[in-house]
């Protein structure tokens, strides 16, 4: 199969819901002729003009509150918001306009609208321009919070996302927008709370998300090496989460490790945790252990930065670790 | 008045509904039968009124924390009104979100809002969807004088004027936050004058004067269904009684007994009565049964809020997600 | 020793820190002669003058940022917000700014301020008067979080909130507020980062917050008739947190329970299961139970909102659950 | 000018500081030795330096994005500047911040700030502390055209003006966002005309004439310091560069080689070199020593941040709390 770019799926996936449905309209900042800081609206305007692919000022609340407007009222808007860490000026119109208006209204009224926008550092962009926050998402219900970990996740995810009558927070990861993978012409839909093993094992259940699921992988078929079998399970969407798969694997395994790149405390990695700790406790044969981002700001030089993430040698680590638990 | 005798008194049956509907609630939550808080509009009547009297069903609103006038106005009826603020299953959201969050999309009504100024970039969104769906939909914002000193109220007005959006944005100034007099939350008198800042028109009206009110509606709703974008029409006006039922002794901690007084000697609704008198629009008796025929309606709201059941425990659970 | 509510030990720390230091002043919304929305500041600005308490217009995100500069230049500004959902139109000053700062900064500049703000249900407030999502602030690095159980805890907490250097969110508990306790009259200030066990006990240990710890005392006391031995911990602080007391009454134990008002999913509750699990799973005898708020917004009927909310009872039935557990 | 020779040749050095100290960033940025995001000031040199003219040490500024400028104008030291860019230890942030992050409390500078509009909030502030600690001192809150469509504009003017704190609020209007021109961001032309919205005055002033920009700057200061309250200042500037190195063929994807060309004739620098050699402020030699001074001092502060260490791991996990 041909592959491109988890940028460039994005991009299709937002082409194909344009085509298919006129009420499908772009707001963000720089997402016009610039194509979106990261390129993934890279073409739309021009292909489908000015007023569906609309660039807006730095008015986070109010075009993000715009979309919630125009979703009640019958659109499909996708807003992109060009850092997660900017989510901060726009909080109210997420947690408590989009995610609480159809329980408030009581079931009356949908709000079918995405906000796009990115996790991850790695970047030198420092403290404001590097945050994996998602995990506050899915602590607020009422939001459908999507994590893509390659091209063919990013393409089908998004394409539901936008066809879905909820209100999606559709979390992208920065170093992975130029990652390549398989990703089919035609359009699909990838369904929410729908869990996937994307690799079988039998000794250790790793829960990843976002990049950390390609650096689960490979510290797996490293680990087989070792005659250690890994299995691996992407979310893919946060909240609704997909507990029974999980569950499941780790009652088979006994042993549990969470990859998400999210300060440790309170965060999604957390939230794994408790569910083995509260369902599924009387099968852990060692400590679970939370591979997440240090609870300290990202720091910019260059070797702070290196040393705050984390990829596939922790997560050998603590494979090792769990295995060699007696 | 040049408006027809229908017209005006449908104004009139609106205003003495909000009023008698909100009178009805002051008692009902002294007496303890309405849970939570309730932002009363009595003394406002006339602002909701004069603008939704430009609007058709088939616009919207944005409304507020005191939004029980503003969604009475647009069409809202009143026994799945009331039977939500009693919090019962029959209640407009079944009685999940109460007062501060009725809605009725069938009616334009996009959600009284718990958040000051947080309906207007959802107003604009509505407003944005018309443009892109092409339609003649107008939306009218409604929002306090002391959320206008939120940043909601700079981002939204700066996009509607330069989108062009058909948006009426209705600042209630009732001269006070909770107990913040204007004086206190901004240096200037009249938030219309903002109007500049954004390029679009900007007019203050006696907010009393449910005619007056309903000509200046009547103008921007023209402007903006002919694609010349959004106005600002701030109503000067005065709430009666506290912030909300259970402010002590009804805002008499912050407000003195002469203003309120002098505020009641304006009520919206008398003013309008001996002018409809005066001027001939109507008898005392089309008025009167107007009057009865509202009491005896929202003596059947609260016996069908009374009877209704409250939503199951199972409810709790519904409605999280689509 | 005399009795006052959690009410007036709030208005007494905040006295006494105004009379002491002259660069502590006080932002909010009714905060002045209305004496705050919950009556906290009543009397303060006839005390202190206009100058120093000064009632705000609706304008948070203005408002807590310039708490933020006042603070970074030398006042130790206490700003109100009058329910936590509002946090929302402000979040950026929160978690973008006050917590970044001194970490950006190289350690250059602190932020000594205090933003007060209060969470819980049970008022018939509905979905955006209601929340409880203090959790979202212990997930950022460089925020105290403080959650005063008592009246004792609301005057020393608060009064360590404003001296400390940090910035602080004080996350104090609407259905607390008139609950009476012994407070000294003396002023004295409680350490962040030190829990305090509120009941010692052997079979269980119970890590409550906020009301949840009277609610756990009177589990524990009924327990105890059938001679279950509960202890009871309150953190104090979300953030910085004892680890160290309570792991060492879970190893002890070998029985958690966390009561927490927070959402589950990604919330306190969550992060203590997670704590237990990764450092004393060998000596967890039960499943760890977390009795935390449902993932739903907060519904206005009265007995859906009975039924959102937990208290004694539930923790009661937790603790016999995990007793049960062979 | 009616300045001293000494003021304008300070403002000279200034301006020359700043486009030489960014013309290297160029530089070091292209050859891979300056990591992340390098938002450049090249162009814009006559507004921090008039503005930051008019300030004192004690005084207080907060920056932006593109904030080399304003430092360095505010007096901020060369060698833990470019430090600082290149993450090194003995940088303003002991390499934490970087480039957005550079703050010197010593110098009155509470930081770049990597959030648009984040500036404005803390600046009325610090303009708040002065008065509570009944100090004289002035905060200059730098921000860009597009940053003034946020609601953080819109709060802080209001609060600004309402306590008539001491605050100058400069927009640097260099005509775009990131790539979005003015024109589609405000319905407006001067953002300084907003000032009437809250009764404060508003000029607009020729921001690559740094004479001009440090009057308008210097009255602002007086009106300020005497408790009048606070100004917007609309400096008309232009940015040479891409919205940040790597911002493909430096903008010119979404502006004209003749526009860039136009400005770039409007040269801050060149202009008030000009001035000074007519009306006879400085000589050539002065200028060129002034320049060659310059360059020597960037070479240091190069060199000084290349032998400079990188910050040890444990750093990591400092400054979270106090
Ligand atoms: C963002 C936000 N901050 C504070 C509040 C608390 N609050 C509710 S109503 C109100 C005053 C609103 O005044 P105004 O906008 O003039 O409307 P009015 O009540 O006078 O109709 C305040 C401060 C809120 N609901 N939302
Ligand atoms: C709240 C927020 N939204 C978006 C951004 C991304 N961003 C960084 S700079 C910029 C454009 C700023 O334009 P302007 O304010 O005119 O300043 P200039 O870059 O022109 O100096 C944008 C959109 C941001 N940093 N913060
Ligand atoms: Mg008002
Ligand atoms: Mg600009």
């Amino acid at each position: 199969m041909r592959e491109i770019t988890y940028c460039d799926a994005l991009n299709e996936a937002l082409r194909e819901c344009m085509t298919e449905d006129e009420n499908v309209v772009l707001l963000g900042e720089d997402i016009g002729s610039y194509g979106g800081i990261f390129q993934v609206t890279k073409g739309l305007q021009d292909e489908f003009g000015a007023e569906r692919i609309v660039d807006v000022p730095i008015a986070e609340a109010g075009f993000v509150g715009a979309a919630v407007g125009a979703a009640l009222t019958g659109m499909r808007p996708v807003v992109e918001i060009m850092f997660i860490d900017f989510t901060t000026v726009c909080m109210d119109m997420i947690i408590n306009q989009a995610a609480k208006m159809r329980y408030m209204f009581g079931g009356k009224g949908s709000v079918p609208m995405v906000l796009r926008t990115n996790i991850g550092a790695g970047r030198g962009t420092a403290a404001q321009h590097s945050q994996s926050f998602h995990s506050i998402f899915a602590h607020i219900p009422g939001l459908v919070v999507v994590a893509p970990s390659g091209p063919y996740e990013a393409k089908g995810l998004l394409a539901e996302a936008i066809k879905n009558d909820n209100p999606v927070i559709f979390v992208e990861h920065k170093r992975l927008y130029m990652t390549k993978g398989e990703v089919p012409e035609e359009s699909y839909r990838i369904p929410f709370g729908k869990a996937e093993i994307k690799r079988a094992g039998e000794d250790i259940t790793i829960v990843a998300t976002h990049a950390l699921v390609g650096a689960s992988l490979e510290a797996a078929e490293i680990a087989a090496k070792d005659g250690i079998s890994v299995e691996v399970i992407d979310p893919r969407t946060l909240a609704p989460l997909d507990k029974d798969t999980i569950l499941t694997s780790v009652k088979k395994t006994g042993r549990l490790i969470v990859a998400d790149e999210g300060h440790k405390t309170c965060g999604f990695a957390s939230e794994i945790t408790a569910i083995a700790a509260e369902e599924a406790i009387e099968y852990l044969k060692a400590p679970v252990i939370r591979n997440a981002s240090p609870d300290v700001p990202v720091p910019f030089s260059p070797p702070l930065e290196k040393a705050f993430m984390f990829g596939k040698d922790e997560i050998l680590e603590s494979i090792k670790k769990v295995i060699a638990y007696a | 008045m040049r408006l027809t005798k229908e017209k005006l008194s449908s104004f009139y049956q609106t205003m003495q509904t909000i009023r008698l509907f909100e009178e009805r609630i002051v008692d009902l939550y002294a007496r303890g039968q309405v849970p939570g808080l309730a932002h009363l509009y009595i003394g406002e009547e006339a602002v909701a009124t004069g603008v939704c009297g430009a609007l058709n069903k088939a616009d919207y609103i944005t409304s507020t924390h005191r939004g029980h006038g503003h969604v009475i106005a647009k069409g809202a009826a009143l026994n799945p009104m009331m039977a939500e603020l009693f919090g019962k299953v029959t209640g407009y959201c079944k009685g999940k979100g109460g007062s501060m969050h009725i809605a009725d999309m069938d009616e334009g009504i996009l959600g009284a809002n718990g958040i000051a100024g947080g309906g207007l970039p959802i107003a604009i969104g509505a407003g944005w969807s018309a443009k892109w769906r092409k339609t003649t939909q107008v939306t009218a914002c409604f929002f306090g004088d002391d959320a206008s000193s939120n940043g909601t109220f700079h981002e939204s007005l700066n996009l509607a004027s330069l989108h062009k959006l058909p948006v009426l944005f209705i600042c209630e100034n009732n001269g006070y936050g909770i107990s913040v007099s204007q004086a206190k939350c901004t240096p200037i008198k009249d938030i219309a004058s903002r109007a500049v800042a954004y390029d679009m028109p900007g007019v203050v009206v006696d907010g009393n004067n449910v005619v007056e009110v309903y000509k200046a509606a009547e103008k921007a709703v023209k402007r903006a269904r002919a694609g010349e974008g959004p106005t600002v029409i701030e109503c000067k006006t005065y709430r009666w009684r506290g912030h909300h039922e259970g402010d002590p002794n009804q805002g008499g901690r912050y407000r003195t007994k002469e203003e309120i007084q002098e505020w009641k000697e304006k009520c919206p609704i008398l003013q309008f009565e001996k002018a409809l008198l005066k001027e001939k629009k109507a008898t005392k008796t089309q008025l009167d049964e107007i009057t009865r025929a509202t009491e005896e309606a929202i003596d059947e709201a609260v016996l069908f809020a009374k009877e209704s059941d409250y939503p199951s425990i199972e409810e709790m659970y519904k409605d999280v997600l689509v």
